[in-house]
């Protein structure tokens, strides 16, 4: 594992310390379920699971406000979860369903929510990155100083829009903040095999963009770093770049046999499980209790269950409607 | 009792191969544990179990090939005896969209219903939409008509044709196919003849040709010739009017604000029915044809056109006519020109008739030729230098 | 001329009047392009721009297509009004994933919530030499992409008026300009400002034929029918215009009255647009058909560099007067 | 060749230049061309079906002897 900066954990009080983990295990659970409810074909299409990777989604909403833009990958489940979309209106939009939030037209790659300002799930990777400058830029001209937050994968860097889009942002001083989740595997292609220099931050550096990295398992240095990466923005109005050392516990996708990693290296990983990892050290500082663990696992167990009978209830939209959304009139 | 189904890991996926189970029965299971191994297109898959319990059977044995959604194993579910009815996913597949409901969709409503056939069957005819749909509309059966477009498709310009050729007074129509064409053809005159007379201001010029060089040229000419390839003197008429409209070319135009010359020189020939009415078609090049050629022409064209057999375009491409006044002694014909031309020469018959030259007089065979023309496209001096030319050409049979 | 004043102009400074107006119009409006603003636009389009309205709304941008024209839809996203100039339309192939996936595509897959306002203008088209890479015509790619609105501005009235009209639409606009007619002068109205986006128009009316065309076959196409009325034929001339959506009611209107139909276009004549109008006219106006549908198109090659060559891949007047003469002379 | 014969061989030759008309209608001395409509062109034909039927060459100063039935089986039966 290389060197990461080690962050000091400031005292984490119990009801923040709590919304956290309800966080992270709604995600989880979240996931397991939409896993579940694949295999009985009632999601199709793609469907790729963020379990592992919570502490990042979760660490990096708490320092982005209602204003700020959010714009994500395919893997957006988190994100999703973690901005506030409702997970009724997710799992509707899975199904297909006209109740979902993009309308049933988008599925689990674009989910949208225009009121959490949540700009979608991408899924042509890297495209949406020059989205963000641009939405950056608007902001910029109409004196506005929010953030766009993009996230993006590994994977997504060895793309031209990456550079591109690093260098305009630079270029153009406008307010986005670059958050790669690096998750060690660009679908099957593992970082060694995609970038020829592994210290990911050192990209930003030749833009001259702000550049970090920071533990992508634990949710309290996540925080942290984007608290510190956020301010740096808001002040400054300059772009920064912030890798989130990461890793997925499930394949890619759901049909993928993850011939490219040994178990060996995922359960290494599973050892540094985000939950647990804040779970323990609140119970080791007697910030919460067990029962505290339990009352949040039953309460995200009956938030899934809505949110799958949401879905379940849901319409499909009539046929004669297809062509619309195309124009808006 | 809760079962476990071969699991459906991607919309490609049709099946799975049971590899290895990790369970057996009595086993406990929970949320998440490998139940088995299963091999797909994509390799060696772990998969999960959803519900809690103890697995109660195993239904199918390793190294089987199932269908996805076929029943794996039974579990007796954990905790109280019937677990939660809702905490159960219901399996059916939603009945959806019905596949009639997206072929709609997908098919653009064609504007126009498509019209039942309703011609019988004939080999396949070459006819535009437009001719075939105002053909259906005027009951024209195109089945006889030869078209006059590219590749003798049948075209708008046809099928006009025939319907001025059909009654125009909508007389009920009865009697044979003779007679129907018959009545069609005296209808095609009368609004032929009324369009000329509304619309072209005729002129009349006449002169008076000496045929003796003609008629000796032809007598000797058919004495050498077998007795069916024998020449008429209507084929001298045709000859000496094509060589004339190279030297006047004015005659052989259409008028549409401004005189159009035309750059070939069709003939009409007028052929008169014996039941009355006439039918003109068309000679085409004729100054390119002999007088023998022009003979076998006749030959095929006029009992054709006799039998009412004749193709539409033959009917409608002259560029000029001529008529004559055929049998008995009448001696001159004045023609009505047939629009959009603007020219029609009338031959009278050859009769014998004093003839005054060089202060003598003596008997010559004559015949009496007018020109009908289109005063707003030629006047008297055109009409008079191709009628001169005509005069000319019959001195001299044979440059003809 | 009816008695309004008219002004004499070329197609660059119909253009520009264009950008101008809309400029002045709406401060939201920002031109973005490589190259507009100091160097005054690749082809003199945006010169002087870049004193008047300073750097903030005349951006000039880096070599990559993908990267700022995804930032120009985003800025439409983010509330601005941004006209992104794409040099030429051979360019606009790297921007494509921008354009197809993002622009055309978020509000269908956002379900309604997300309006993507921007307008990209891209110079096309044949001419000067320009070889294979710079001489495309991708008119029939773009106007097959659901989401878009295709223009074509085939003569200077549009060159003038249709940038302002786009930039009223809530959706993407993608107008196809064209470097062969840039030099050309004609006159416009002199009030001659915004134009319908959506219609097709008929240039030229006549009765024996309808030429349907657009971008640089307009004139060709009026200049055929001009040489035709010698020869005693009457040619009816339709102006597509809008591409994405097309206007079937003028063309079958045409077809109706006519009969015959020539259509001609600079792009290859496979999956072309003008195989997209003989399909609707089958579909729509079959009855009304006195001739198979003939059409003059690219010839399918990557466009040769020498001159004579890239005349001869694409019709030409003298094309269109011959393929309409046979046309009438066989009935 | 009897005269009834001749003459049926006639209205054949006739029938086949002018299908509607009934030869039965001719007298004796009747102007065929002029009863029958017949022009220089029909007439043209008649003489060739006179050749085909009977071998007769009938030269053109000859077509005013065979103006009626009369004259014409008469001309027949001198030139065979």
């Amino acid at each position: 594992m290389e060197k990461e900066e080690i962050y000091t954990h400031p005292t984490i009080d119990r009801e923040h310390g709590l919304a956290l983990l309800h966080q992270m295990i709604l995600i989880r659970r979240f996931e397991e379920k939409s896993a579940e409810l694949y295999t009985k074909e009632k999601i199709r299409g793609f469907l790729h699971l963020y379990i592992g990777e919570e502490a990042v989604a979760v660490g990096a909403m708490q320092s982005l406000t209602d204003d700020d833009n959010i714009l994500s990958t395919y893997r957006e489940h988190g994100h999703a979860l973690a901005r506030g979309v409702d997970p009724g209106s997710i799992m509707a939009e899975m199904y297909g369903k006209l109740e979902g939030c993009s309308k049933g037209r988008g599925g689990s790659m674009h989910l949208f929510d225009v009121d959490k300002k949540f700009y979608g799930g991408n899924a042509i990777v890297g495209g949406h990155l020059p989205l963000a400058v641009g939405m950056a830029l608007a902001s910029k001209k109409q004196q506005q100083h929010n953030i766009t937050c993009c996230f993006f994968g590994e994977g997504a860097m060895a793309e031209g829009e990456f550079h591109e889009s690093m260098n305009l942002a630079a270029l153009w001083k406008v307010r986005v903040l670059f958050l790669c989740e690096n998750n060690l595997y660009g679908m099957g292609t593992a970082l060694r095999f995609s970038h020829s220099v592994l210290e990911l931050e050192k990209k930003g550096v030749a833009y001259g963009v702000e550049s970090a990295t920071v533990n992508g398992m634990d949710v309290l240095e996540v925080k942290n770093a984007v608290e510190k990466a956020t301010a740096y923005i808001r002040s400054t109005g300059k772009p920064y770049f912030l890798v989130c050392n990461t890793y997925r516990f499930k394949a890619h996708s759901m049909f993928d046999a993850q011939l490219y990693r040994e178990k060996k290296e995922v359960n290494a990983w599973k050892e540094r499980d985000p939950i647990p990892t804040l779970s323990n050290q609140l119970l080791k500082n007697k910030i919460i209790s067990q029962k505290d663990i339990d009352a949040v696992e039953e309460r995200v167990k009956t938030e899934v269950q809505k949110a799958v009978d949401f879905a379940e209830e849901g319409t499909f939209e009539p046929i004669e409607e297809l062509t619309k959304f195309v124009y808006s009139k | 009792m809760v079962e476990f189904r071969m699991p459906s890991l991607g919309a490609d996926m049709e099946d799975g191969t049971l590899v290895e189970w990790r369970v057996k029965s009595g086993d406990t299971v929970k949320r998440g544990d490998i139940i088995a191994d299963v091999d797909t297109q994509k390799g060696l898959i772990e998969i999960e179990v959803f519900d809690e319990g103890t697995i109660d059977q195993l239904v199918i044995k390793e190294g089987e090939k199932v269908p996805v959604g076929t029943v794996m194993a039974t579990i007796t579910p954990a905790g109280e005896k019937i677990s939660s009815k809702k905490e159960t996913i219901p399996i059916k597949k939603e009945t959806v969209i019905t596949e009639k409901a997206k072929a709609d969709a997908k098919k653009e409503p064609i504007k126009q219903p498509l019209k039942e056939g309703s011609t019988e069957s004939h080999d396949r005819i070459k006819i535009s939409p437009l001719a075939k749909k105002i053909a259906e509309e005027k009951g024209i059966d195109f089945s006889t008509i030869k078209g006059s477009g590219v590749e003798g498709i049948i075209v708008k310009k046809d099928i006009d044709l025939a319907v001025n050729m059909k009654v125009e007074s909508h007389v009920e129509v009865t009697g044979s196919k003779k007679e129907i064409a018959t009545q069609g053809v005296r209808a095609a005159i009368a609004s032929a003849m009324s369009r000329s007379n509304r619309e072209i201001p005729h002129f009349y010029l006449e002169t008076r040709i000496d045929m003796s060089n003609a008629l000796d040229w032809l007598k000797e000419t058919n004495k050498a010739r077998e007795l069916k390839d024998r020449l008429l003197s209507v084929v001298l008429f045709i000859k000496a009017m094509a060589k004339a409209i190279n030297e006047v070319p004015e005659v052989n135009a259409y008028w549409e604000n401004g005189l159009k010359l035309k750059d070939v020189i069709n003939i009409g020939f007028a052929v008169s029915l014996r039941e009355g009415g006439v039918v003109i078609p068309a000679i085409p090049n004729a100054e390119q044809k002999s007088p023998s050629e022009l003979m076998t022409f006749l030959k095929d064209l006029i009992p054709r056109a006799r039998a009412l057999k004749l193709r539409s375009s033959e009917l409608s491409e002259s560029t000029i006519t001529l008529t004559s006044v055929g049998e008995g002694n009448v001696d001159k014909v004045f023609g009505v020109i047939y629009p959009p031309q603007v020219a029609i020469l009338g031959f009278g018959n050859i009769v014998e008739e004093a003839w005054a030259e060089n202060e003598a007089i003596n008997a010559r065979p004559v015949v009496h030729v007018t020109l009908a023309a289109d005063h707003r496209a030629i006047d008297g001096y055109l009409g008079g230098r191709f009628l001169t030319a005509l005069k000319n050409n019959l001195q001299n049979p044979a440059e003809l | 001329m009816n008695d309004k004043t008219t002004l004499k102009l070329t197609y660059r400074e119909a253009l520009k009047q264009g950008i101008h107006e809309a400029m002045i119009n709406n401060d939201k409006v920002f031109l973005m392009g490589e190259d507009v603003g100091r160097y005054g636009g690749a082809f003199g389009v945006s010169k002087g721009f870049l004193e008047e309205f300073g750097e903030d709304r005349i951006m000039d941008v880096p070599l990559s297509e993908s990267g700022f024209v995804g930032a120009g839809i985003g800025a439409a996203l983010g509330g601005m009004q941004p006209i992104v100039e794409v040099m030429t339309v051979n360019f606009s192939l790297l921007a494509l994933d921008q354009i197809i996936n993002n622009a055309s595509t978020l509000l269908h897959m956002s379900g309604g919530q997300i309006n993507v306002p921007v307008v990209i203008r891209m110079n096309s088209g044949i001419g000067s030499q320009l070889a294979a890479q710079h001489s495309h015509s991708w008119e029939p790619f773009y106007a097959h992409v659901p989401g878009l609105k295709v223009v074509s501005a085939g003569t200077h009235e549009d060159a003038r008026g249709m940038l302002l009209t786009a930039l009223e639409s809530p959706d993407p606009v993608v107008i196809f300009e064209y470097t062969s007619l840039l030099n050309m002068e004609s006159e416009i109205q002199s009030d001659s400002g915004a134009v319908d986006i959506h219609k097709a128009k008929v240039r030229r009316e006549g009765k024996d034929l309808t030429i349907i065309t657009y971008g640089p076959g307009v004139y060709k196409a009026l200049a055929a029918a001009e040489e035709l009325t010698s020869s005693g034929v009457d040619v009816e001339v339709v102006d597509l215009r809008a591409l994405r959506p097309i206007d079937n009611g003028t063309i079958m209107n045409s077809v109706a009255k006519t009969h015959r139909v020539l259509i001609v276009e600079e792009a290859w004549r496979s999956v072309s647009i003008s195989s997209e109008i003989i399909s609707r006219i089958m579909e729509n106006a079959f009855f009304d058909l006195d001739a198979p549908i003939q059409r003059l198109c690219g010839v399918e090659v990557p466009i040769p560099y020498p001159k004579h060559l890239e005349d001869a891949s694409i019709p030409q007047k003298e094309d269109i007067v011959d393929s309409v003469l046979k046309m009438i002379q066989n009935g | 060749m009897k005269d009834q014969e001749l003459k049926g061989t006639i209205f054949e030759i006739l029938r086949k230049i002018a299908p509607d008309i009934d030869p039965e209608e001719l007298e004796m001395d009747d102007n065929i061309r002029e009863v029958f409509g017949i022009d220089s062109f029909d007439f043209l034909q008649f003489i060739i079906g006179l050749d085909d039927e009977f071998g007769i060459k009938t030269p053109e100063e000859d077509y005013g002897k065979i103006t009626t039935l009369n004259a014409l089986t008469t001309y027949i039966k001198s030139s065979k």
